[in-house]
């Protein structure tokens, strides 16, 4: 029972972040895309957070001496596990993983801004988002602009011969 | 030393019940046809997210994610997809094989990986013994803020937080050039070029209620911001998330009373000056720093020292307030909170500001 | 004086438990209530009473000290917004001209329509 | 009692979702994530005293003004398909009559 409550966690954050690069891969929509990205990154942060937490630890942030919450949260663990967790009579969870993921929230918030710009303007630019159709244009479009360097080349030829 | 052995209290089974939830709702992500359904789902796995970094006592992530992820993606999101004019998806099943067994595979192969990390919650792992544990000892005689998290985000990591606020303001300065700040939509609008719906406004509805509810909270969302950033310090909060709060009131105005008078409010010229304030703000403490003789951004050399010595309590003088430290972080943190609001409100400019262009869209192929 | 605390605390608990409760009803009144209008009903009107139950039976348990006054400003803006997205939602759902099931009526001629619904999905139980 | 109110809300939560993931209309999507929003709400005002430390209660005021953004904005956006257009009498009337 104790390794699936130990292991259960990562195993849930890994199926969400498949989960995410499965949206990613399947779709065609470029704006579905996104969405599936910013589920991979969110599932990012639930791993690193995952790894911060501390059993029976609370949030991190220093609790003074005459805080009735010290009494509290110290009589809800075992005291032998207390000892070697506690800082002076406390237990906090990891603040580090914390702070690596306040900001890749945000930075993840502003990447996805210019994602969607970009989408914007393919969609100005092709008329379309779907994947296949903006690959097909580009065919089109390099086949034409072959066919007129031809063209270029041709006169070119000819008008000095 | 007991060994340690994860067993479930009512911490962890809540923790499961919300993974569970977030993973129903990654199933429905990933079925849905429609794109609304699935940006409104978005909504609701990022809020599930913030209620599970609350669960794992991640005050400030889970306050960061509940305020970004619902409010400001949610209208980038909708802007992307009123722009893009796709609301429904066309899903074959060919292209659902082939990234299915590379997901399953990659996650057989994470799963077998994550059979060495340290079990769930565990003190000892090496991140939480050693790293972790020596922020926790020694930001009450480094930095004396309560909140360690604002403590290390501010002060031991300023000089990468002065990277990432750079980062969201270089965002902006990308999102400007792709989609201008919105101006060009704000000249008068043509009745060709006028969509169908702006009539079905004129008679129809009139939403009292909305207005003048929303009269009353936008005040209060703005001070709310101002809360969160100087209680920063001592409890969950800070410069990112107080940057997007005051963002998402200016976004709840241009929802209500249209980008017209939201652009009369906050010109886009002011946001984008707020923006290079905010770095301009955050960078000037460091070199402030350098000029009493500290390094780049450490905060102690923020006053002369004479001057900080002849503070209250100031820990050159025996007590134990680092004057340096309270206010270096409160100033940079309000540059921040310039940055991010200001490229934030100049972002969802960009996406609302530039419908019309679109609506007459058929001149280029 | 323990003891009263004490009474207090159970007090809260227990209006903090009826609370969830009733949310739980709400719940399952916008699961099996016909349409859009009804569930508006069910969510909103169990939302804010849910809302008040829970957020003073937490403040009794908190006493006088800033959570108390930070739970009061929650229930505060929840009383405020709640409503008032109900209200824009029925409204934006009735102007872009999806009909209630049961019942449907005219606002401005005040007569009666015959419910859509009866012609459109066929079902048996019409209007009265 | 405390575990049992954070049981109900639970509950209720998985409940809105199902409405979220069936909902016919997609104004039954918004309602239920409204009302998700609520509930959630409460939960974290809830878990906060389950757990011993209610330093979350900022988390649970944030919540409640965001959600009725989120709300407000999905909703002009399912019916009026614009994210500039104003909803307020005084310029929409001069828009109309002028335009």
């Amino acid at each position: 029972m104790s390794s699936f409550v130990g292991y259960a966690n990562y195993f849930a954050v890994i199926i969400l972040m498949m989960g995410g690069l499965y949206v990613i891969f399947s779709t065609s929509n470029l704006i579905k895309r996104m969405i599936g990205l910013s589920i991979l990154q969110t599932s990012v942060g639930l791993f690193y957070i995952t790894t911060s937490k501390v059993f029976g630890g609370t949030v991190p942030i220093l609790i003074d001496e005459d805080d009735p919450a010290r009494a509290e949260l110290a009589s809800r663990l075992d005291p032998a596990y207390f000892e070697s967790a506690a800082y002076d009579g406390v237990v906090y969870s990891n603040p580090l993983p914390h702070v690596l993921i306040l900001t890749a929230i945000v930075v993840g918030v502003a990447t996805l801004a210019v994602g969607l710009a970009i989408a914007v303007r393919v969609r100005e630019a092709y008329g379309t988002v779907e994947r296949e159709e903006i690959e097909r244009k580009d065919r089109i479009r390099h086949a034409h602009e072959s066919y007129e360097d031809e063209l270029d080349e041709t006169e070119a030829s000819e008008a000095d011969a | 030393m007991t060994e340690y052995a994860p067993h479930l209290d009512t911490n962890t089974i809540v923790n499961f019940g919300l993974l569970a939830m977030l993973l129903a709702v990654l199933v429905a992500i990933v079925r849905t046809r429609s794109l609304l359904a699935a940006v409104l789902l978005m909504g609701i796995y990022s809020l599930i997210s913030a209620v599970w970094f609350v669960v794992l006592d991640a005050a400030d992530v889970a306050f960061t994610e509940a305020v970004v992820g619902a409010g400001v993606s949610t209208a980038f999101l909708l802007g992307a997809i009123l722009l893009t004019r796709t609301e429904s998806l066309t899903k074959r099943w060919q292209d659902m094989v082939m990234p299915g067994l590379v997901c399953v595979g990659a996650g057989v192969l994470l799963f077998y990986a994550a059979l060495d990390l340290p079990l769930f919650g565990d003190p000892s792992a090496p991140a939480n013994a050693h790293v972790g544990r020596f922020y926790i000892e020694e930001t009450k005689n480094d930095v004396g803020v309560p909140n360690i998290v604002t403590a290390v985000l501010a002060s031991y990591r300023g000089f990468d937080t002065l990277g990432e606020t750079i980062v969201v303001f270089a965002g902006g300065i990308g999102v400007a050039l792709m989609l201008g700040f919105g101006e060009r939509s704000m000249g008068d609008l043509p009745p060709a070029l006028r969509s169908p719906v702006m009539e079905a406004l004129a008679e129809s509805d009139h939403h009292v209620v909305l207005r003048s509810v929303a009269k009353l909270l936008i005040p209060i969302i703005a001070l709310y911001a101002f809360y969160v950033q100087f209680h920063g310090e001592v409890g969950a909060g800070g410069g990112f998330q107080a940057g997007v709060i005051f963002a998402v009131a200016v976004i709840l105005h241009a929802l209500i009373f249209g980008l017209a008078d939201t652009m009369d409010a906050i010109p886009p010229e002011l946001a984008r000056a707020f923006a290079a304030l905010g770095v301009l703000l955050y960078s000037g403490v460091g070199v402030i720093n350098m000029i009493n003789g500290g390094n780049f951004l450490d905060y102690d050399h923020l006053f002369p020292l004479a001057f900080e010595a002849g503070l209250p309590g100031s820990h050159l003088s025996g007590g134990y307030h680092h004057w340096g430290q309270h206010f270096g972080i409160i100033i940079i943190e309000l540059g921040v909170l310039f940055t991010v609001a200001a490229t934030m409100i100049a972002m969802f400019y960009a996406f609302a500001g530039r419908a019309a262009d679109v609506v007459g869209e058929g001149a280029r192929g | 004086m323990a003891d009263v605390l004490f009474w207090i605390d159970q007090l809260g608990m227990a209006l903090a438990l009826a609370g969830g409760i009733l949310s739980v009803i709400g719940s399952l009144g916008v699961l099996r209530f016909p349409d859009l209008y009804t569930r508006l009903h069910a969510a909103s009107i169990t939302d804010t009473g849910a809302a008040t139950l829970m957020l003073f039976g937490l403040a009794l348990m908190a006493g006088f000290s800033q959570e108390a006054l930070k739970l009061l400003i929650a229930w505060a803006f929840v009383m405020l917004t709640s409503p008032t997205a109900s209200h824009a939602l029925a409204n934006a759902a009735w102007s872009s001209g999806q009909k209630p099931k049961l019942g449907a009526f005219s606002l401005m001629s005040g007569k009666r329509e015959p419910a859509e619904a009866d012609t459109a999905s066929g079902e048996k139980g019409g209007a009265p | 009692m405390l575990l049992g109110a954070t049981a109900a809300i639970m509950v209720a939560m998985v409940l809105m979702l199902v409405r979220a993931f069936i909902g016919p209309s997609n104004y039954d999507r918004i309602l239920a994530a409204n009302s998700f929003g609520t509930k959630v709400v409460l939960f974290i005002a809830v878990i906060g005293y389950l757990f011993g430390r209610p330093a979350y209660l900022d988390i649970a005021i944030v919540y409640a003004l965001i959600n009725f953004v989120t709300t407000i904005a999905l909703m002009k956006f399912f019916r009026y398909r614009s994210l500039q257009a104003s909803l307020s009498h005084r310029r929409v009337g001069e828009e109309a009559r002028d335009g």
